[in-house]
């Protein structure tokens, strides 16, 4: 059954290139049907390879198939293959899964839309893009799905480009993920310098077997390259503040990109290097303190932000930064386990909102909503489930996921993660259930005109609500401390670090068993806390945010404006770059037309600014350039060579 | 060229070059004996094919042999082979691209198909010469060609100035090489490739500043024709002026063929003295790159967009020349044979786009082309894709197959810089993009003149991208081979 | 007498190659440029190259130089108009870098620290085959490819000429 | 007694002023034949080396590279007689449109 793997990447590929190409003449129910069919054809392969893997051994769980030779010359080698593994095949059931119930949402959130056709070819290439991210079998073509997901994700930002502020968030998305691909890029050239080979197998054999001391630089460098591509494609601070903005795509493409599957690429990414991150403890701090902080940082924004999806943005950034934590204490399975749940409630919450939205004919200001519950009562029960889930209340699937985070953080990490950690989930509980309540409850503040036609979704939309919502209810027990199926069935791609490699629980027993069990109440009376909190401020007293607000106007206004990050980068890149390029071409335009006065002032002036005099139009100048390069180039060979 | 081991005449080894002459002289005189109107000489573009071809077909003959004919003064080896194929694929896509777009801008002259032919054995012998002298007229011939090429569209100021100013400057640039060619001779007492190599081999390795001056020249002369910093500021100005197929034409067929002499001057005849030349070239490689990449930033017309990416290009070339290993040549070669693809097909869909007198050449001239010619619109981002880099296309392995050769030979510091410049790249080719996909049209498109000449250059260029790009095991392994007799 | 002749052939046509370059009528301009070109060929017969100082006379002066002073007669370009100069602040720098690339081109010069092989055509050796037939020899011999491709040079100079300056195509 | 040092410092001088013309004159033909000047230096150190080297490749580059300006003269004036027709100009300052 293993065998069959690369049929899972087969079908969307070819689904997307029958709705790209013919599309137009299909109907609208075919399109749909190519494009769910393809991505439900390759969940049923998915379930098949993971079934296939259960029945081997725990030892023998990896399995590799080898398409063809891609680049090969002298030592260098990459091939194109795929990597069958529990993490992969974890993966893998998540990225079909979850995106099978997307593309069957999509089909009702799109339908009136007219670029249909083309919203469904761009998602099955991503599903395409994002398996070939998780099952590559080695650096090179985990890059090529890298960097394929972006420009995914690029398009589909974009897709409503009609609207300068997404065609504007297209590009930003673009951008700051090339300032982490570009470290990505240069982590592999690193790595195949190191180990002369880029074969994740090869690499992480030569790595573990002991040839390089823990604290190696060379070691260090990579892993801190590579984390500069995670961060980026994570949106980790500094590179997050493409996400919020990438809410302006259409609500399943925040739901499957920017939640559930692409984000995550980075902890997947760390999590498959995990034997190159444990070699170095300096990189494992970083990771460790940006997660922590980003996780803080962004929830504190998301307290304050009135767009329904942005919301859920800052909080998947939050919820990232909780993996990049469990990551950066080295617990990874903690962290792959968050992932999975992660994808279920937080694709929930988005579908969810997708079907507010959809009901309130594209209303996203969470002021002018209220009172929805009764209106739209499937979307209301299965949002209250994911917002339980995520604010951590046992038995939900976050809180178990969350809960370990937090333990491994206290035990591998120190009292600072934890306290970081555990006020991040107090702020996440308050705003989680501050959007509920202003959603849902309390009086409506809906217009009039769309009031008239709420109305709840229609079935392609609300069954995979409910589907995503019982997985968000029973998602957790997998990974159950103390019953723990996951651990041990990840430990294969994790274990082998020796004593380093401790989980939590076993960890944890050495702190006796009473730990865990403690944490699970502090953690549980924190979120109940925020929960306690939020009703106060939004249901009872409805008054009190304002007064809050007006007594706290500082903080307050700092919150609104999410830290005047945007507003800093713009001041400091961006604007001077303009005003460089400006100064560079308009004033010397002007220079060189009216001034032509008289000779040596103005070469002064000239050769201060010799880069920017380049392209005049005279053959004479051109002429010149040729000529001092040439004195150059003579000086150098002649004289500084001696 | 004395004392060279195989001293043949064989007239049959420079057979490709005598065809294309034949077939250069031949479509003159079908041009004159014809009576027909000019917009209807359809023959004059099958026939300079057919000569392409059968000259491809015959270089093909010699893959594997290695030959010093006409006294030691011809090399035939894998590696001039390699190159004879990427200028015949140049010559023949230029040809296709040419065909209506000729026609619609008045220029069907038999003498414009002539001169592709003609500049094409220019470059053949740049790249077979196996001294400066052969080397030296390869070069002319390719360069008069090309500046009567770019003013062939004698009505159009634009395309005379840009004529006279590669004409000057190129002239201007012959020059340098000239006097650097005679300084090297001076200091070795002789022209041979191979007999310097052997002269500076007999000094032990080390070079007086005569010696070096005349080195440093003649980078100055080739640097000029592959559009290296700081001789590339006549690129933009020539490639918007040029009639937009020659434009293509120029972009890759002498930049490859510079890069074919500088390889085999540099690597042959100062291979010894590497330390001697790669700062030098060092430096050039990091201005060109980065001279390119920010100029091109803010360009507004397509064509001179091309031009500044074009001088970037270069530079990623000349890390490669730098690294100066085994895996570097391989990767120039697999460079350049993507670069032509992508190149080409990038201008043969903004010939399509344009219309007559080369108007509608602005970036915002591409808005909304991707609801009125979605599979246009495809193709050139594919195209500006593998420009920028981004995988899985030939660009892509290209670049990392050029870094990874920097790396290799320990210049992690010039790598990092070309990625860095590769990330600046991907912003000007991604406004054509965002134009394509994310504007709404600002004019309305004339119904397209898709003839089949430039459909089918257009597919040959998409399936090079692509190949290049998903299975490039074969290519590579063809320009590995093509690199045992440079060093 | 050698040392005299090279000096005062040196001398004028260093002195006919400034008035070139600042001499503002071109018809004077292509004139110092013949004397200078003839001074070279002067010298081209001290270095006993006597075939090429004959070239030099009868193809670039006689016949090269004579096409620039055709082109400049029949574009008849009025000298005395004020001529547009966009790049008055380009003449000095431009005379200063000639001046540095004459002193480092000088130097690489003068230190030479050793020179080229010598090759086997000594004076006497030339003598006794005849410079002519020497070069005659060797230009179907050696030179063979390259005289074939000059041959390909010249047909696109003529193409060239004719596509570029004829009144109509 | 006269060197070749002599020879080629003459040669080095004759180029720097071709040059210098290329650089500062503005007619088009002008600065054609400075290009042209500067060729005949570089055949100038070409035939003195050969002649000190007693080796006839010196002469025989010469031979080519007269060739060569001659081929180039050809066309740069039929270039420049193309653009005069055009332009009723050969003043390269006006050659300016494009450019940035």
């Amino acid at each position: 059954m293993l065998n069959l793997v690369a049929l899972i990447l087969l079908f969307p590929l070819i689904g997307s290139a029958m709705n790209g190409l013919f599309g137009r003449r299909l109907r609208k129910e075919s399109i749909g049907y190519i494009a769910c069919g393809a991505i439900g054809l390759s969940f049923f392969i998915s379930v098949l390879v993971f079934i296939g893997l259960l029945l081997l051994p725990p030892e023998e769980r990896i399995f590799e198939k080898h398409l063809f030779s891609w680049i090969q010359s002298g030592s260098f080698n990459a091939a194109v293959g795929f990597q069958v593994d529990p993490l992969s095949s974890l993966m893998i059931l998540i990225v079909t899964g979850v995106g099978f119930l997307i593309h069957i949402y999509s089909m009702g959130y799109m339908h009136d839309d007219k670029g249909y056709h083309r919203y469904f070819s761009y998602l099955n290439l991503f599903t395409f893009s994002m398996l070939l991210l998780v099952l590559s079998n080695n650096f090179l073509l985990m890059f090529v799905g890298w960097e394929a997901v972006g420009l995914c994700s690029y398009l589909l930002i974009g897709f409503w480009f009609e609207k300068k502020s997404a065609s504007d968030a297209a590009k930003k998305a673009f951008v700051v993920n090339r300032v982490g691909d570009f470290g990505f890029a240069l982590g592999i050239m690193l790595i195949f310098l190191t180990f002369h080979s880029i074969d994740f197998t090869e690499v992480f054999n030569a790595a573990s077997h002991g040839e390089f001391a823990i604290g190696n630089i060379t070691i260090t460098l990579i892993t801190l390259l590579l984390f500069m591509g995670a961060a980026g494609k994570s949106a980790q601070i500094p590179l997050y503040t493409w996400l919020p903005d990438a809410m302006e795509g259409p609500t399943p493409v925040s739901a499957l990109i920017h939640a559930a599957t692409m984000v995550t690429a980075g902890v997947y990414m760390i999590a498959r290097c995990n034997v190159l991150y444990m070699l170095s403890p300096f990189t494992m701090t970083v990771v460790a303190s940006i997660g922590a902080t980003t996780a803080l940082f962004a929830a504190s924004i998301g307290l304050m932000q009135n767009d329904i999806k942005r919301v859920l943005a800052y909080s998947t950034i939050s919820q990232l930064g909780y993996m990049f934590l469990a990551c950066g204490v080295g617990a990874f399975t903690a962290g792959i386990f968050h992932l999975m749940t992660h994808a279920f409630f937080k694709a929930l919450l988005f579908l969810g909102s997708g079907s507010v939205i959809h009901a309130l004919s594209g209303e996203q200001d969470m002021r002018k909503m209220g009172g929805l519950k009764n209106h739209i009562p499937i979307t209301y029960k299965t949002f209250l489930i994911g917002t339980v889930a995520i604010a951590g209340i046992p038995p939900f699937a976050g809180f178990f996921s969350k809960d370990e985070i937090l333990l491994e953080a206290f035990v591998r990490g120190n009292v600072i993660y934890w306290s970081i950690g555990a006020f991040a989930a107090f702020l996440t509980a308050f705003y989680m259930f501050r959007l509920l309540f202003m959603t849902f409850h309390g009086e409506s503040r809906v217009d009039p005109h769309v009031k008239e036609h709420l109305h709840e979704s229609p079935r392609n939309m609300t069954i995979p609500l409910i589907i995503l919502a019982g997985l968000s209810i029973i998602g957790g027990f997998w990974g159950l401390p103390g019953a723990s199926a996951l651990n041990h069935f990840l430990s294969p791609v994790f274990g082998g670090h020796g004593h380093n490699e401790m989980h939590g629980v076993e960890a944890g027993a050495h702190h006796g068993i009473g730990l865990p069990s403690l944490m699970m109440v502090v953690s549980t009376l924190i979120a109940i806390g925020g929960i306690w909190l939020a009703y106060q401020m939004y249901v009872k007293k409805q008054e009190l945010p304002k007064k809050l607000a007006e007594r706290f106007a500082l903080p307050y206004r700092i919150l609104y404006n999410k830290y005047y990050v945007d507003e800093i980068y713009d001041a400091i890149f961006v604007n001077p770059v303009k005003k460089i390029s400006v100064q560079l071409w308009k004033k010397v335009d002007a220079m060189m037309i009216d001034g032509s006065v008289n000779g040596v002032a103005r070469f002064v002036t000239g050769t201060s600014n010799i880069f920017r005099f380049l392209q005049t139009g005279y053959v004479r100048n051109y002429a010149f350039y040729i000529v001092v390069g040439c004195i150059f180039i003579l000086i150098l060979t002649t004289w500084l060579n001696k | 060229m004395p004392n060279t081991s195989i001293m043949t005449f064989n007239i049959l080894s420079i057979l490709p070059v005598l065809i294309l002459a034949g077939f250069g002289m031949m479509v003159l005189v079908v041009d004159v004996l014809s009576s027909r109107k000019m917009g209807e000489k359809n023959f004059l573009a099958y026939l300079s094919l057919i000569g392409v071809v059968i000259a491809a077909f015959l270089s093909k003959n010699f893959t594997g042999t290695t030959l010093f004919s006409f006294y030691g003064a011809y090399t035939i080896d894998n590696y001039s082979l390699f190159f004879q194929f990427v200028f015949l694929l140049c010559a023949g896509l230029t040809i296709l691209i040419s065909k209506n777009y000729v026609q619609r801008e008045n220029i069907n002259y038999g003498e414009y198909y002539t001169l592709i032919l003609f500049s094409t054995i220019g470059m053949i012998l740049m790249a077979s010469g196996a001294d400066l002298l052969n080397i030296f007229i390869g070069l002319e011939i390719m360069s008069i060609s090309i500046y009567i090429l770019v003013g062939m569209k004698r009505t159009r100021l634009t395309s005379n100035e840009a004529s006279l100013k590669y004409f000057l400057l190129g002239a201007f640039s012959t020059g340098f090489l000239l006097y650097g060619i005679a300084l090297v001779y001076g200091a070795t007492g002789t022209i041979s490739l191979r007999q310097i190599a052997v002269f500076i081999a007999g000094k032990g390795g080390v070079l007086d500043p005569l010696l070096l001056a005349g080195m440093g020249l003649i980078i100055v002369g080739i640097g000029f024709k592959i559009a290296s910093a700081p001789f590339h500021a006549w690129v933009p100005d020539v490639y918007e002026g040029a009639p937009t197929a020659i434009t293509a034409f120029m972009a890759v067929g002498p930049k490859a063929a510079g890069f074919a002499a500088f390889l085999r001057i540099f690597f042959i005849a100062f291979g010894q003295v590497h330390q001697d030349w790669e700062k030098i070239i060092w430096i050039l490689a990091v201005l060109t790159m980065t001279t390119g990449n920010i100029i091109a930033l803010i360009q507004t017309n397509i064509k001179r967009m091309l031009a500044y990416s074009s001088i970037a290009h270069a530079g990623y070339l000349l890390i490669a020349l730098v690294a100066a290993n085994n895996m570097s040549v391989s990767a120039i070669l697999f460079y350049l044979l993507a670069y032509l693809f992508m190149n080409i097909g990038a201008f043969a869909i903004v010939i399509v786009i344009s219309q007559k007198e080369d108007s509608f050449l602005k970036i915002s001239d591409f808005s909304g082309l991707a609801y009125k010619h979605p599979r246009l619109a495809i193709a050139m981002t594919l195209f500006l894709l593998s420009m920028a880099g981004i995988p899985p296309t030939a660009g892509f392995v290209g670049k990392f197959y050029i870094f990874s050769s920097a790396i290799k030979s320990g210049y992690v510091l010039l790598a990092i810089i070309g990625v860095i410049n590769s990330v600046i790249a991907v912003f000007y080719y991604l406004r054509v993009t965002v134009a394509m996909y994310m504007r709404g049209p600002e004019r309305e498109f004339q119904p397209l003149t898709l003839s089949p000449f430039i459909f089918v250059a257009i597919i040959i260029s998409i399936i090079g991208t692509i190949q290049l790009g998903i299975f490039p095991a074969k290519v590579l392994e063809i320009a590995q081979r093509s690199i045992l007799l440079l060093r | 007498m050698e040392p005299y002749l090279f000096y005062v052939m040196a001398a004028t046509s260093v002195v006919a190659a400034l008035y070139l370059i600042f001499e503002k009528n071109p018809v004077f301009c292509a004139l110092y440029l013949v004397f200078s070109f003839i001074n070279i060929a002067v010298l081209y017969v001290l270095l006993e190259a006597q075939f090429i100082a004959a070239v030099q006379v009868i193809v670039y002066t006689g016949a090269i130089m004579v096409l620039f002073l055709f082109v400049i007669m029949l574009l008849m370009v009025d000298v005395k108009k004020k001529q547009k100069d966009d790049l008055p602040f380009q003449r000095i720098p431009a005379m200063v870098m000639g001046f540095v690339l004459l002193v480092v081109m000088g130097l690489a010069i003068k230190s030479k620290l050793f020179q080229g092989r010598e090759g086997e055509y000594t004076s006497a050796k030339v003598e006794s085959i005849g410079h002519t037939q020497l070069i005659g020899k060797l230009l179907f011999t050696d030179y063979l490819l390259p005289f074939e491709m000059t041959s390909i040079l010249l047909f696109v100079a003529v193409i060239g000429a004719i596509i570029l300056a004829k009144r109509k195509v | 007694m006269i060197t070749l040092t002599h020879y080629l410092v003459l040669s080095a001088i004759l180029f720097s002023i071709g040059v210098v013309g290329v650089l500062i004159r503005r007619n088009a033909i002008v600065i054609f034949m400075c290009i042209e000047l500067m060729l005949n230096a570089v055949n100038l150190s070409f035939v003195a080396f050969a002649h000190y080297l007693h080796s006839m490749e010196g002469q025989m580059f010469v031979f080519f590279s007269m060739t060569v300006a001659a081929a180039e003269a050809t066309v740069g004036l039929a270039i420049i007689i193309a653009i005069f027709r055009n332009k009723e100009t050969v003043n390269v300052d006006d050659m300016n449109i494009m450019k940035w």
